[in-house]
């Protein structure tokens, strides 16, 4: 289970090859569910000239490894391996690589897109993106109700 | 010791610092770190609160030497 | 939308790179969802040595481009690649790959399990297993209800 | 013209061959032709049958230069 940060740019499929040659269950797993992000050139209708990703050292890892450790808890994964870029980032390159290997395509289908969907609302990142008319604007994510933190 | 308060993204912008420091007294929790910092601004209901890297409510202890740190909602991936 | 027989061993990473590379229209897929079977070296606790994959020529291009035909239907896909093996396969030989790149994420992930649920049921293509203990089999498959022919 | 019957997998190795021939008569359809070609052996229930390379049912019309199929259920992925 390897999770990372990249903080230049990296080749998702590179990184799964070498992943998977590294496989030492090789004939195991019959599945692979992989979910690669890419930065678009438009967001809410406006042209997208870069984006800048900031994350929280040390909190993004430890909830990042969690996620995959959930994931591993509910399915029976061989494998996964989650890369994240952080820093200053151009449309067509890769923000975030999952890849979970399993037995059975059921599994390795669940656990890939659990690990996604949770990443989404639980891991500490956050886009900022730089408009070609000039403007920068962060973001608008949505706080998930239960971690939102309640009124007192 | 004193407890390490973090800003990250928007809300880092907005205070205009990364860090504060405040010092530990018994009682102290997220809600009270945040009220003492910041007198007469109140929370934002959308930020997110981590005690020690973990997700914190509004009345989750903080201990001395622990690392706090408030933020908006993540959009990574 | 391309869909291929392959047959001879093919590395998906590769065919996955060379897909992306000439897509038209970089910077608008903000997501790609794959799913990559491979050929374990163990079925229904047996230990497999080699799989034969039959296929019925003409029928099986026709049955892939109708369902990622109706995948293209319901969501809105930006480019899709389908390859599977047929011939004789080795563990650890990629079976079949699909992979859906969309702008949004929820709509790649829906897409690729359609394709690969549907090619499982759908698709003519028929598995031999060779085993360690010398014995060949038919991998056991269920019609699905609707195009079972119907008892007279 | 005639009709090619075509047989798949483990479906043609139970029956010793991969391809039937069958002249055309009015009327003819997938049931009609398997019986007219296996006369006394009932048509599996799990078997498929495809016209044309669409699947097809037991009452599916045959047609004059028609290619007909039978096979197991599918395995691949």
């Amino acid at each position: 289970m390897i999770v990372k940060i990249a903080k230049t740019a990296f080749n998702p499929w590179q990184a799964l090859q070498h992943h998977q040659d590294s496989l030492p269950n090789s004939g195991q797993y019959g599945a692979a569910s992989i979910f690669v992000g890419t930065v678009r050139d438009f967001n809410q209708g406006d042209s997208v000239l870069e984006m800048c990703l900031e994350y929280y050292p040390g909190m993004t890892e430890r909830q990042l490894e969690a996620i995959v450790a959930e994931a591993c808890q509910q399915w029976r994964v061989l494998s996964c391996l989650v890369i994240h870029r952080v820093g200053v980032l151009l449309p067509n390159d890769t923000v975030v690589l999952v890849a979970v290997w399993a037995a059975h395509r059921g599994e390795a289908f669940d656990a890939c897109r659990y690990i996604m969907e949770t990443l989404k609302s639980r891991a500490p990142f956050w886009k900022k993106e730089q408009l070609a008319s000039g403007q920068a604007r962060w973001v608008a994510g949505h706080s998930p109700i239960e971690e939102r933190l309640p009124v007192p | 010791m004193s407890i390490t308060v973090r800003y990250f993204a928007s809300l880092k912008e907005n205070l205009g610092r990364g860090e504060d420091e405040i010092d530990y007294a018994e009682g102290l929790t997220v809600k009270i770190a945040w009220d003492t910092l910041h007198q007469g601004r109140p929370l934002p209901s959308n930020v997110l609160a981590a005690v020690n890297m973990e997700y914190a409510r509004l009345d989750t202890a903080v201990k001395d030497g622990d690392e706090l740190a408030f933020f908006p909602p993540v959009t990574g991936g």
